[in-house]
């Protein structure tokens, strides 16, 4: 368990270097997306790749959590309650629909579903609020246009402190680095390790005493909170929140991301996420092929080449590379046990 | 009936139109070695499962050491102190040995005693050697050592074993039998099982089932001698 | 009273369309655990082969009911044989690949028809009912949709190719051991698949403003009703069209459209929770 | 990274940007200016987005043809958003800071022009956005070409009521251009003494209309009004006609055709809509002539010509004169410029700017669908943007930075 944590701060540190430098390649505008999305895709792979649960929805809580911090930081000013709003809300959505699913022992693919048709009812519901009677306090939902001039991100305490520009840039870096760190120590706890033992046989740890349903919710909500925190801080980024942050096609990115990078490890998803939304960035810079068609084709070639993902494959064939024939023999399945996980 | 630690009253199940368990009224005393047996589709693994909460039953009630667990689900049951072992080896194949242990122990043990209590149980099932081998890759009968470690690990006074000698070998099974002796010392035992080897070598009280209800409960020689359990039993069985 | 005419044949129109818009992904889904995501776009394909056939001189009944069928089929076993396969047993990967195809499909369709292709007219006209007009192609819709019911139960129950194609799904060693090829018929399952979602593609041309992108507009609500219905095929299929296809249509009559999406929405949630399995995991169990 | 700087055959050395706004201005002569494009031109959106693109270069290779803006050529930077809003606030900072463009031309929907309109603001980087669309907008910063609700609907409802009857049934887009021009709708129509009997709201991914169309029959009234978006909403003119509803009552849009759509209608479920907006290819003038040569030199047709391209092309020219009179392409300048009363004669008529607004004062043309064609029935000149005048002053209040919602 030490030996995981220390392998992580080493994983966070690389991290961290590599974030310090990139403001020097890529603009720190379109950096801060990355990383947010980052995080986004880190709660996905947290709770599909560690908890076994396949969420369809996880842009929900990713909207929701712009949504709050949009409508509260309308209604409050400061920024500092509607941030910590934007993680709560979804965290506290997430438990009730965890729950809701746990406890109603739906399993795989309409667990998927229920989460699914969950988005598509903030989608509607959001898309649907253009009239003048939708308001939250002080502040319209706008409907399919969504929410612009919120008071974005400021110094606690400090109203007219914003954060902006390459000082948000640092703090969204910062904000991946310490949620890396806590998801890895959550994962090397006890409850981490349980619920990757409920992603292997849930009855057996059932029936060793444990509520598997309970930790499921909890291990749910976590994810719907820091898929909450992604929400906020992209909200702070644009300063608009629109329905489209529910769509389908959100969920679908987020999915995407994390079979891109690699399900099972944490680092996976955020390298997906940051490959695949600089691709769709730099796509849009040139008009020669149709997008859309380039994004298809990348999706169907990973799942049907690499199907475990980039950063495992990766890690394999590094591993490979690098390892001397006397070492192989004992050595335990790749990436089988949560040890071996740990490692990327 | 005061010192039952297991009691089914009128214990039904029915699946569809089938009634796999009919009104069964059964009884296990504190420190007990009991045997159910009963051809295929006696109703024995049903009975088992609306026992640990895997399944709930249709009418009639469980209990188990003063709590009435009928609707109870299988993580309430056992944390009533009670080891569950299903018919197939319900193990984490992608865990080590040391890592399944560990998970029984850690509930039930204070954070310093856990390595030792992990240690102890892989001792006596004789897969300590084993321990940091991932369970996938491991053959059928030390995964069902690794499943009784983990049960042995989480210190029950009940276990509740479906058929734990299925797919063994005669030297698997020989040792299973002194496995299961070593159990009942301490804790009450419940084994649904098919194989008559291996219940006569741990003797106790058997429980006949057939079609759904309790044919007859007595010790093993006389079960064995008699019509009609050889009739509906030994006679399909050859 | 009129009205009430009008209303009934709307709400029936409602249920008809998702049976036809959802009978391809059931096929598919039923059969084979495949969940095609690119459903939708295999629609828009089977629509604009209907436009191209026509445009092309071709009669519009032929162009709907056997050109988009046909042609959609065939995309539909080339997936089959360069994607799908690679992939059976692996239901999340089935669908992200799927996903991906759904983008590829719209991408090439707006490379090739751009955004302003010149539909198609319905080739029946509208009729009168006491003071009312009612659009004479929905009744061509709700026929299509019994057709595609009673053809579907006829194949599965009636022919031996129907028999297998259930043997193979159930259990693909012992199709194999009978000396069938799985390969074979899940090939085929596909290509009927397929040909169901060319075919809605097919009749709902002329209903519709096609463009590159209608594909999204009906993906969810087949993926919905399918899932909700279960893993009997005809039985899960008929039921939850009826019970979504009705509601989500009397909340539109009563009050909006929003309402009645939102509705459906929500019917399909307490529906999941209460019957995690699908309404044919409760009642009509064991049917087709 | 794949850069298109690179579009126009003339731009040969790109230099070092040189800092925004004014001290551009400064540079050398031979630095071309920088127009910023950002359109949907994949996607869902693309529809719109793709012909306002080929307006966009049209216009600028006009402007090169003629020797450029103050000596200097002017090159365009472009991003396709891909329909997708997360995009334009990215491109929007790329264009501003990284890009460092002179000014930007672009956004289609309503929302992806508030993604970009404050970054923009902020930048100093004047914006264009080009598109009709429901009005309010009060920014100094921006310019605003398409036409606004008071424009169109005050010519189209009056007309349709006086041809057709009273009763007027709507169905709009549900979000803020669909809500905002019902309202706008129900007040034409109280003043030209006609009635809204019901209005219906459609999300944008609606396709079917049956139940809608049932209804409507319930309803009775004597004019339809549909204010719908976008692709699957097309479907609901097909249904229309599928009943045999067109020879029973009458239609009058305020969308259609803004996307070509009257040309993926047939001509049986197209001819005989009513709508009102500011071009069609069928209008008659010197201006528009010489335009659809000019496209047709340069894309072989004029199939994709529709409304919001010309308000485009419109644009990006009535900026040409912006920054030739300012004799500058800095903001501070070109204000000043925009506010002096500047006008251009374009295809779809005299477009000129209000300096209290920043939006056009334009013609409006009130059109018959025929023949997949928009024909020109009567003209009304240069009608003023009355709506956004109502709210918003920017002489008085110069640094109003608000989309306000009319009160009507």
């Amino acid at each position: 368990m030490r030996g995981e944590m220390r392998h992580a701060l080493l994983v966070a540190i690389v991290s961290a270097i590599v974030l310090a430098v990139a403001p020097a390649l890529i603009g720190t505008y379109t950096l801060t997306l990355l990383v947010i999305y980052g995080i986004l895709a880190l709660s996905l792979g947290l709770i599909w790749g560690f908890g076994g649960i396949l969420c369809f929805g996880q842009a929900a809580f990713f909207g929701l959590g712009a949504y709050t911090y949009a409508i509260a930081a309308i209604n409050i000013g400061e920024s500092t309650v509607p941030f910590l709003l934007g993680i709560a809300i979804p965290f506290l959505f997430a438990a009730a629909l965890g729950a809701m699913m746990f406890y109603g022992r739906l399993s795989d693919v309409y667990l998927g579903v229920i989460t699914l048709v969950v988005t598509l009812l903030f989608f509607r519901f959001m898309n649907s609020t253009a009239g003048p009677e939708y308001v939250i306090g002080t502040a319209r939902l706008g409907g399919f246009n969504g929410i612009p001039g919120f008071q974005t991100l400021n110094v606690p305490g400090d109203p007219s402190g914003y954060i902006f520009g390459d000082a948000y840039y640092y703090l969204t870096a910062v904000a991946l680095l310490i949620v890396y760190l806590l998801v890895r120590w959550l994962l090397a706890s006890p409850f981490g390790r349980i619920a990757m033992a409920i992603r292997e046989n849930e009855l057996r740890v059932e029936l060793l005493g444990y509520d598997a349903r309970a930790r499921k919710t909890l291990l749910f909500s976590i994810g719907g909170a820091i898929a909450g925190l992604a929400g906020t801080l992209y909200a702070s980024w644009a300063e608009i929140v629109t329905p489209g942050m529910f769509s389908l096609g959100q969920s679908a990115e987020i999915i995407i991301w994390c079979i891109v990078g690699g399900l099972g490890t944490l680092v996976g998803p955020v390298i997906g996420a940051m490959i695949l939304a600089y691709l769709k960035f730099a796509l849009g810079q040139q008009s020669v092929i149709d997008n859309t068609l380039v994004l298809g084709a990348i999706l169907i070639l990973c799942v049907l080449l690499m199907p475990r993902g980039v950063v495992p494959t990766l890690g394999t064939e590094l591993r490979r590379s690098f390892q001397r024939p006397q070492t192989g023999g004992t050595r335990r399945r790749p990436g089988a046990s949560p040890a071996e996980r740990a490692h990327v | 009936m005061s010192d039952s630690v297991v009691q089914t009253r009128g214990l039904t199940m029915r699946f569809g139109g089938v009634t796999a368990v009919d009104n069964v009224d059964f009884s296990l005393r504190r420190n007990e070695l009991r045997c159910l047996i009963g051809p295929n589709g006696a109703g024995k693994s049903t009975f088992f499962k609306c026992i640990t909460g895997m399944l709930k039953a249709t009418s009639g009630e469980v209990w188990i050491n003063g709590h009435e667990t009928t609707t109870w689900d299988p993580h309430q049951v056992a944390r009533l102190g009670v080891g569950i072992k299903t018919q197939v080896p319900s193990v984490l194949d992608g865990f080590t040995v040391r890592e399944n242990v560990w998970l029984a122990a850690h509930r039930v043990t204070a954070a310093d005693g856990v390595a030792s209590r992990v240690a102890e149980a892989m001792e006596r099932l004789a897969v300590s050697s084993l321990a940091n081998s991932v369970v996938g890759s491991l053959s059928h009968g030390e995964r069902q050592r690794v499943e009784l470690s983990m049960i042995l690990a989480s210190r029950p006074w009940l276990v509740l074993l479906d058929e734990p000698a299925a797919g063994l070998t005669a030297a698997e099974i020989a040792t299973l039998g002194e496995i299961v002796t070593d159990i009942s010392r301490d804790a009450a035992v419940v084994i649904v099982e098919h194989d008559m080897q291996f219940i006569r070598s741990i003797a106790g009280l058997v429980t006949v089932f057939a079609q759904g209800r309790i044919l007859m409960e007595d010790q093993v020689d006389k079960v064995m001698a008699d019509a009609r359990v050889r009739e509906v039993y030994l006679g399909r069985k050859n | 009273m009129d009205l009430a005419a009008i209303f009934a044949v709307e709400i029936l129109y409602a249920l008809a369309s998702l049976v036809v818009i959802s009978s391809g992904l059931a096929v598919v889904f039923g059969m084979m655990r495949v969940i095609n995501l690119a459903h939708g776009e295999f629609m828009m394909v089977g629509g604009y082969a209907t436009i191209v056939a026509v445009k092309s001189g071709i009669n519009i009944y032929i162009a709907m009911l056997i050109v988009a069928p046909i042609v959609v089929g065939v995309l539909g076993v080339i997936v089959e044989r360069l994607i799908i396969r690679r992939l059976y047993g692996r239901l999340v990967d089935t669908m992200l690949a799927t996903w991906g195809l759904s983008l590829l499909l719209i991408g090439l369709a707006s490379m090739i028809f751009g955004n302003t292709t010149t539909g198609i007219s319905p080739p029946i006209p509208g009729f009168a009912i006491g003071r009312y007009q009612v659009n004479g192609y929905s009744f061509f819709i709700i026929l299509a949709a019994v057709a595609i019911l009673v053809a579907m139960f006829a194949v599965l129950a009636g022919t031996r190719a129907g028999l297998v194609a259930r043997g193979a799904m159930q259990n693909p060693a012992m199709a194999s051991a009978l000396g069938y090829n799985p390969e074979r018929v899940y090939m085929l399952t596909f290509f009927a698949g397929s040909a169901l979602a060319g075919l809605a593609g097919g009749l709902f041309a002329p209903l519709l403003g096609l463009v590159p992108t209608i594909g999204s507009a009906y993906i969810a609500k087949a993926f919905i009703t399918v899932i909700s219905g279960g893993a009997s095929v005809i039985a899960g299929l008929v039921s939850s069209a009826v019970l979504f296809g009705a509601t989500s249509q009397i909340f539109t009559l009563a009050t909006t459209p929003m309402v009645g999406e939102i509705a459906l929405l929500l019917i399909a949630v307490v529906l999941l929770r209460l019957l995690p399995q699908g309404i044919t995991s409760r009642f009509f169990r064991g049917a087709m | 990274m794949i850069n298109r700087r690179t579009f126009l055959a003339s731009s040969a050395a790109v230099a070092g940007a040189g800092i925004l706004g004014a001290s551009a201005g400064r540079s050398l002569a031979a630095d071309p200016i920088k127009l910023g494009s950002i359109l949907d031109t994949s996607g869902a959106f693309d529809a719109y987005g793709k012909p306002m693109d080929m307006a966009l270069r049209l216009a600028v290779d006009e402007i090169n043809a003629a020797g450029g803006l103050l000596g200097r050529q002017v090159e365009i930077v472009a991003y396709d958003t891909q329909s997708d809003m997360a995009l334009y606030t990215q491109y929007g900072q790329q264009l501003a800071r990284v890009d460092k463009v002179d000014v930007v031309h672009g956004g289609i929907l309503s929302a992806s022009r508030e993604a970009i309109r404050q970054t923009l603001r902020k930048s100093g980087v004047p914006y264009f956005y080009n598109v009709l669309y429901e009005g309010g907008v009060c920014d100094r910063n921006i310019t605003v070409i398409g036409v606004t609700p008071s424009q169109q609907v005050e010519v189209l409802i009056p007309a349709a009521i006086k041809k057709w009857g009273k009763k007027i049934y709507v169905l709009a887009a549900d979000y803020n251009y669909g809500q905002i021009t019902a309202r706008w709708i129900e007040k034409f129509a109280k003043d030209a003494g006609g009635e809204v009997v019901q209005t219906d709201f459609f999300p944008l991914d609606v396709a079917d209309f049956g139940s809608t169309i049932a209804k409507i029959q319930g309803a009775a009234p004597d004019i339809v009004v549909p204010a719908l978006v976008g692709g699957p909403h097309l479907s609901f003119f097909r249904q229309w006609a599928a009943a045999g509803m067109k020879s029973k009552i009458p239609m009058a849009s305020t969308t259609i055709g803004i996307g070509n759509e009257h040309k993926v209608l047939t001509a049986e479920e197209g001819d005989g809509i009513l709508v009102a907006y500011n071009y069609s290819p069928e209008i008659v003038s010197p201006a528009n002539e010489a335009f659809l040569k000019a496209w047709t030199a340069k894309y072989g047709n004029t199939d994709q010509i529709h409304e919001i391209a010309v308000s485009h092309y419109q644009g990006i020219h009535v900026w040409a004169e912006a920054v030739r009179k300012a004799g500058d392409v800095g903001r501070d300048k070109l204000t000043g410029a925009i506010e002096s009363g500047l006008s251009f004669e374009g295809p779809g008529g005299k477009v000129l700017i209000d300096p209290k607004t920043h939006h056009a004062v334009l013609d409006v043309h009130l059109m018959e669908m025929s023949g997949q064609k928009l024909k020109v029935l009567e003209s009304f000149q240069q009608r003023q943007p009355s709506d956004t005048q109502g709210v918003c002053d920017l002489a008085a209040n110069p640094d109003d930075n608000t989309q306000y919602e009319i009160k009507i």
